[in-house]
């Protein structure tokens, strides 16, 4: 008994020694800086972060230059995070009139990225919420209350205007329509992509465009007909007469691009990774 | 859930462990009453991360699943992923319309990424059951080991947790260029480092006599609460589903299964938490080996690089969508033991059932009666030894 | 607590009182204890940023296992229906000034379980007043830096003598939007006490 | 001589320029009792958290804090100095400070040490709201911190930080610093009491149970050093292990008898457990009882705690350095420093001891980022079936080794006189009493592990032994 005894202190005496000579081997290693690959501190807002391999899943982007507005990538989605509507340009091929991305939902699975028959989605190498970076389409306000809440460019330009002066020298209207914006239960890192009309009324605006091209499309095949008709009932020479009914369409079309004025096409040059060092203002 | 009321003398203490508490894994409850420093009853309390993911899979058409069930398990997400899209795989081909292999290139990867996720997944268990026992460094050694696998895994498909990289027919992406280099390097460096790290945890003399004799479950007792992988193991039960029951190639490997043997000495005995805890830390000995074989075996790329290795964009995406109806139960085995998906299917394009079954689940089954009469200390040692991830048991 | 009726000069107007508050902010700013919270997957990338790699001990954050002793909260996994009321006391449980970031989709948003689940709480700001929002599912723990960088300069602005400032801020906005501008909800209506429980 | 030691009535005399009043007596109590607690012990326990943390990274293989330098402090500063004017002018003039060469490098240093970190530790805690809990007790509460502290500050009364710098001299200078050291067990006791919450509770019961257990084998290493030395006046004890010559370190009592290294041992890891370090934490176990005793405390109260905690790991070190490893004396002679004038002798011995002690500092954090946790049971087992058991031999091997000793040190210990010198032993003797002990030891060991030394396989291989 007393050998198990004398045995036991003995073991735990060399046990915590050898524990102790492991750690103490790190702390020289890492005074001296030798403790390999896996440990090396990344200093990260002071270094830039280090993004490996190329198939990074940093955050979901939609080249809206060659978006067919399949809904594919809707279909496929297991959250729901896109939200999209498009028309046809003049060259009837269907554009994104607006497409706008829930990156607080979404779960950057990448089966859309997958999924997309013209590679428009892609995930970016840079994880940093940075709208700064990303044009003015960053719609980077959103919670529980304010999930369809969406900010064009100049209400961003107001809402900055606003702010940096203090609230008592604002006008009630001011405050109003600031109060209207930002929802009082905090901030916001998420954001979503979007592109296309950012308020009701460009939205009936866009929508009331197209139904009067179409009517004038309508109108000006139903006059062409008439005219046909007019024409080979009379017969008459009259060939300057009769506009093309092509010709009549197609300048008409691309009058409604889907953007909303003011706003620079979206997220053309957002996905690089650009915002190296600066996370944050 | 019933909770024995206290004794009317009061001498017995209500404690409530968790949902919030440092050493419960995540939003694990459980409700000790104790008797000071014993602890009398025990007793679990599930449901505070009850994400309804079974429910969610008859809402979503299959492919949709995958990523569903990387929040299933998130410590071993690739065994996860694998384990359903086997199961998928195997209900689709139960259409004999439905001729698809799966690449060979491609079940080496799984098997392959599976290992090397295991290894992650034990580092875990094994580090925070250190860390549960009071060495906080140890932990921290295991989380540094992990990012080796995890920058394999991002440069692999862009994720370091959740990665949806094993898809229904192969797998997303084919290994990039480096990988198998990068591999080896990480698996050398990483041997080394465990030897330091067992050195330092593992054969230290308070840690063992902490983890010995506690919470012992005997081979017939494991087997008949349904413990399985590594709980199972521990308790000396010599059974292992890629030895035994091999799917992907596992069959080709020559697994060997390392058993608890009463690895304490003559102060534990078979089936007790550090029976567990070494057998997790020979797991990944195996794995390590195992990974080493697989990259023999691994056959050359293909043509075109980065293509995805069958899956997604092969004929498969086109087969999901039309279903055969049938049903299938599929266990693999993934680092917290079983992982079975029982899938019914009824011809359209969402599932009719998804159940899984997982290990935590009938971990945490075994609570209550492994932890009677054990030190309060201990109860911390234990959800450690038998390394519970709580969404597996809430799902 | 809401002191916006409270007569009296402003704080930062006062010299002295305004060099205390930077001082004090200061500290605030590099001693922000994070509570040892974690649910769901975001956790582990949470205990990540805790380790060597990332090593968030360098900004001066230390995990706290009890609320009482944390600044911040990080919110960090899926909040269900049966938790968020525990979220909620261990919130009411952190004594002022006390932050809260939510990490990961699940607690932005409900995430990948907004859609289908009937479990789970869509977006922690129903229960607890968020401070930070982190993308990602889960972020990376470089992501959760950035964040916490971003939670920083709104500590710093953080008055402890004078008003309690809970404005929302854009984190690239300009230099300092919309402050002062917000309505406060009244989050301390309870007693921000929960009791003896501990984090039972 | 009021029994306030040499320094306070030398600076009591110097003051009233005669016979001391009792106003002098006052002040010169005040003076040479708090100066050193300032200057000695509060800063090296602040420090000692920045310490801490840095000794963690290190051992962890990170960076530990980097972001918190000095200029926060410093910003305060100038605008404390520079009240009057603007602050526009005052964030100039300080940047303009700041952007001086050496201003900057240092500043850099001392941001990349985190030296900056305990200050906005402090001050974070100082602007925390202030909570007692619902179900707390509130005065009880309220006063365990302050306890606490008094129960880790106020033994630095008796020990001597130099031959002419001891607060409080008495004859029973070890016992008292047990016996009052013992109010941290109240303390503790009444936080864990107080606070109405279960986890504290069972803290609050783990301290009591670990610390009053603890307090045997700490009592019975120093009772061994008492029988060698034949005093418990601290500073009798000191100068028991003066040594002339220029090996002095052969004086210290550690190296005197192989019982006294194993009372030194003993001493040790009981003091590691009196002052609730890691692996003896078992009262703030953080992943068990979510922080122990300490739970519901918030703020400056929890920083008061933590810092009786490295206020009581000073302690150890002090007390272990003095009955052990020669007090504030040097290694290598001591002559050289005796002779020099009392403005340079003080802080040179201050020095040395202070030396010692943050040495031992070092070893307990070392420690504690090593070692994982001991269960309730195994710490009561630790103390009394292996410490307490080692202490009653080595103290018999003590008794035995003084018995078989016969003679006596002829010689006057530096300084002070003591009441029994220690045995003098010749050369032969020396080696005698460290070889049988020795020599019985090692085949002990020896057979113990033949019988129980086998070690499983898979274990071996695991730490890179043969398979």
């Amino acid at each position: 008994m007393i050998l198990a005894w004398i045995h036991d202190v003995v073991e735990a005496v060399q046990s915590c020694v050898s524990g102790m000579r492991t750690t103490g081997r790190f702390l020289v290693e890492n005074l001296r800086g030798e403790g390999g690959a896996m440990s090396a501190t990344r200093e990260y807002p002071e270094q830039p972060a280090e993004v490996v391999g190329d198939r990074q899943r940093g955050h979901l982007v939609n080249d809206a230059d060659r978006c067919i507005v399949c809904h594919a990538c809707d279909t496929v989605c297991p959250v729901d995070c896109f939200k999209m509507d498009g028309e046809r340009d003049g060259d009837n091929k269907m554009r994104a009139s607006r497409f706008d991305i829930d990156l607080s939902k979404c779960i950057y699975c990448g089966l859309c990225v997958r999924a997309c028959p013209t590679d428009s989605l892609s995930m970016t190498r840079t994880f940093e919420m940075d709208p700064q970076h990303e044009g003015k389409r960053f719609l980077f306000r959103r919670n529980s209350k304010q999930v369809d809440v969406r900010f064009d460019a100049p209400e961003m330009e107001r809402l900055h205007a606003l702010a940096a002066q203090p609230r008592e020298a604002l006008s009630a209207e001011d405050r109003a329509w600031l109060d209207a914006r930002i929802d009082d239960r905090g901030q916001h890192l998420i954001g979503i992509y979007g592109l296309g009309f950012f308020t009701p009324e460009q939205k009936a605006e866009a929508d009331a465009a197209r139904e009067a091209k179409k009517k004038a499309k309508d109108a000006a095949a139903a006059a062409a007909k008439a005219k046909a008709a007019a024409a080979a009932a009379a017969a008459a020479p009259k060939p300057a007469s009769v506009p093309a009914p092509a010709a009549g369409a197609t300048p008409a079309a691309p009058a409604a691009p889907p953007a909303a004025p003011g706003a620079p096409p979206a997220t053309k040059s957002g996905p690089d990774a650009a915002s190296g060092g600066s996370p944050t203002p | 859930m019933t909770i024995e009321a206290s004794t009317p003398s009061g001498e017995r203490m209500t404690l409530n462990m968790g949902p919030h508490h440092p050493a419960t894994h995540g939003v694990l409850r459980i409700v000790v009453e104790s008797d000071g420093e014993v602890v009398a009853t025990c007793t679990p309390d599930h449901g505070y991360l009850h994400r309804s993911i079974e429910k969610i899979g008859e809402c979503v058409e299959w492919p949709m699943f995958v990523p569903y069930t990387d929040r299933v398990d998130y410590v071993c997400a690739m065994n996860a992923n694998l384990a359903y899209c086997i199961a998928a795989e195997k209900l689709l081909q139960s259409d004999p319309a439905n001729t698809f292999v799966v690449p060979r290139r491609g079940e080496c990867i799984r098997v392959l990424v599976a290992e090397l996720n295991r290894i992650s997944s034990h580092l875990v268990a094994v580090g925070a059951m250190a860390m549960d026992v009071g060495a906080y460094t140890p932990f921290l050694h295991g989380i540094a080991q992990r990012e080796g696998v995890n920058d394999i895994f991002e440069k692999l498909c862009g994720q370091r947790l959740t990665y949806n990289y094993v898809t229904i027919g192969g797998v997303a992406y084919d290994l990039y260029d480096t990988a198998i280099d990068e591999i080896r390097r990480f698996l050398d460096q990483f041997e080394r480092e465990m030897v330091r790290f067992n050195k330092l945890v593992t054969t230290n003399t308070i840690f063992r006599d902490r983890c010995a004799s506690v919470a012992t479950v005997s081979a017939a007792e494991a087997i008949a609460w349904g413990l399985v992988g590594p709980n199972l193991r521990g308790s000396g039960v010599d059974f292992d589903l890629r030895r035994d029951e091999p799917y992907g190639i596992y069959g080709e490997l020559g697994v060997q299964v390392p058993v608890g043997q009463a690895f304490a000495g003559r102060k534990g005995s078979v089936g007790d938490a550090y029976d567990r805890y070494v057998v997790r830390l020979l797991e990944i000995l195996e794995s390590i080996r195992l990974c080493r074989a697989v990259l023999e075996l691994l056959p050359p790329a293909a043509a075109k690089a980065n293509d995805p290795i069958g899956g997604w964009q092969a004929d498969v995406g086109k087969q999901v969508k039309r279903p055969p109806k049938g049903e299938v139960h599929v266990r693999t085995e993934a680092p917290r033991g079983e992982m079975g998906y029982f899938l019914v299917s009824d011809g359209t394009k969402a599932l009719f059932r998804v159940r899984c079954r997982t290990g935590s689940f009938t971990a945490a089954g075994i609570f209550h009666h492994v932890m009677r009469g054990i030190f309060l200390a201990d109860v911390v040692a234990v959800i450690g030894s038998f390394d519970i991830v709580v969404p597996e048991i809430d799902r | 607590m809401t002191t916006d009726e409270r007569p009296g000069n402003r704080a930062d107007e006062q010299v002295h009182m305004a060099a205390v508050d930077e001082f004090l902010a200061w500290g605030k700013e590099h001693s922000l204890f994070y509570l040892l919270f974690a649910t769901a997957c975001c956790g582990i990338e949470l205990m990540q940023a805790g380790g060597p790699r990332y090593d968030v001990d360098r900004l001066g954050m230390i995990p706290r296992a009890t609320p009482r002793q944390a600044d911040l909260m990080i919110v960090a996994g899926t909040i269900t229906h049966k938790m968020a009321g525990r979220v909620r006391t261990l919130w009411e449980q952190m004594t002022e000034p006390r932050w809260v970031v939510s990490m990961g989709s699940c607690a932005n948003s409900g995430g990948p379980f907004s859609k289908w689940s009937y479990s789970v709480l869509n977006g922690i700001d129903k229960y607890v007043p968020v401070d930070i929002y982190i993308p990602g599912c889960p972020p990376r723990p470089e992501a959760l830096i950035d964040g916490v960088m971003a939670l920083r300069e709104r500590v710093k602005r953080y008055r402890t003598v004078g008003e309690r400032d809970r404005t929302p801020y854009i984190v690239a906005g300009p230099e300092a939007p919309f402050g002062g501008h917000c309505k406060v909800p009244d989050f301390t209506a309870k007693k921000p006490d929960g009791g003896g429980g501990g984090s039972a | 001589m009021n029994g306030f030691g040499y320094a306070v009535d030398a600076l009591a005399a110097w003051l009233a320029g005669g016979e001391p009043g009792w106003i002098a007596l006052t002040i010169a109590v005040l003076a040479v009792w708090v100066v050193p607690i300032l200057l000695l012990v509060f800063p090296i326990a602040a420090l000692g958290q920045i310490l801490e943390r840095k000794i963690a990274a290190a051992i962890q293989r990170r960076v530990g804090p980097s972001s918190a330098g000095l200029d926060g402090p410093l910003r305060f500063g100038f605008r404390v100095l520079l009240f009057f004017l603007p602050r526009a002018r005052q964030d100039r003039i300080f940047a303009a400070f700041c952007n001086l060469r050496p201003v900057r490098s240092l500043l850099l240093v001392s941001r990349r040490l985190g030296l900056g970190q305990f200050v906005a530790d402090g001050i974070k805690m100082l602007g925390k709201e202030d909570i007692v809990p619902t179900g707390a007790d509130g005065i009880v509460f309220r006063l365990a911190p302050y306890l606490a502290l008094a129960g880790a500050f106020l033994p630095f009364c008796v020990v001597p930080f130099g031959q002419h710098l001891v607060m409080l001299e008495t004859e029973v200078a070890a016992l008292f610093a047990i016996a009052v050291s013992g109010i941290v067990v109240v303390a503790l006791k009444m936080a864990g009491w107080g606070s109405g919450s279960k986890w504290s509770l069972l803290g609050g019961m783990r301290a009591v149970a670990q610390l009053v257990s603890y307090e045997v084998p700490i009592g019975l290493a120093v009772g061994g050093v008492v029988l060698w030395c034949g005093t418990m006046d601290l500073h009798a004890i000191v100068g028991q292990q003066y040594e002339p010559g220029v090996f002095s370190l052969l004086g210290w009592n550690v190296v005197q008898s192989p019982f006294l290294a194993t009372l030194a041992a003993v001493f040790f890891i009981a003091g590691l457990a009196e002052c609730q370090r890691s692996p003896f934490d078992m009262a703030e176990a953080e992943s068990e009882l979510v922080s122990g005793f300490n739970t519901e405390y918030s703020g400056l109260r929890w920083g008061l705690f933590a810092m009786a905690e490295y206020t009581e790991m000073l302690l150890i070190g002090a007390l272990l350095a003095t009955l052990f490893f020669g007090g504030y004396q040097s290694p290598i002679g001591e002559e050289w420093i005796v002779g020099l004038p009392v403005w340079l002798e003080v802080p040179i011995h201050g020095a040395i001891l202070g030396v010692k002690v943050v040495t031992v500092f070092l070893v307990m954090m070392w420690i504690r980022w090593t070692l994982p946790r001991f269960r309730v049971d195994q710490v009561m087992r630790l103390s009394w079936l292996v410490l307490v058991p080692m202490c009653l031999v080595s103290m018999f091997g003590l008794a035995v080794t003084l018995l078989a000793a016969g003679g006596t040190h002829a010689g006057e210990a530096f300084g002070r006189v003591a009441s029994r010198p220690r045995p003098d032993l010749h050369w032969l003797g020396h080696l005698a009493a460290w070889a049988v002990p020795v020599a019985i030891g090692a085949c002990l060991v020896v057979m113990a592990k033949k019988k129980h030394g086998q070690v499983h396989p898979a274990l071996q291989r695991l730490t890179g032994g043969r398979s």
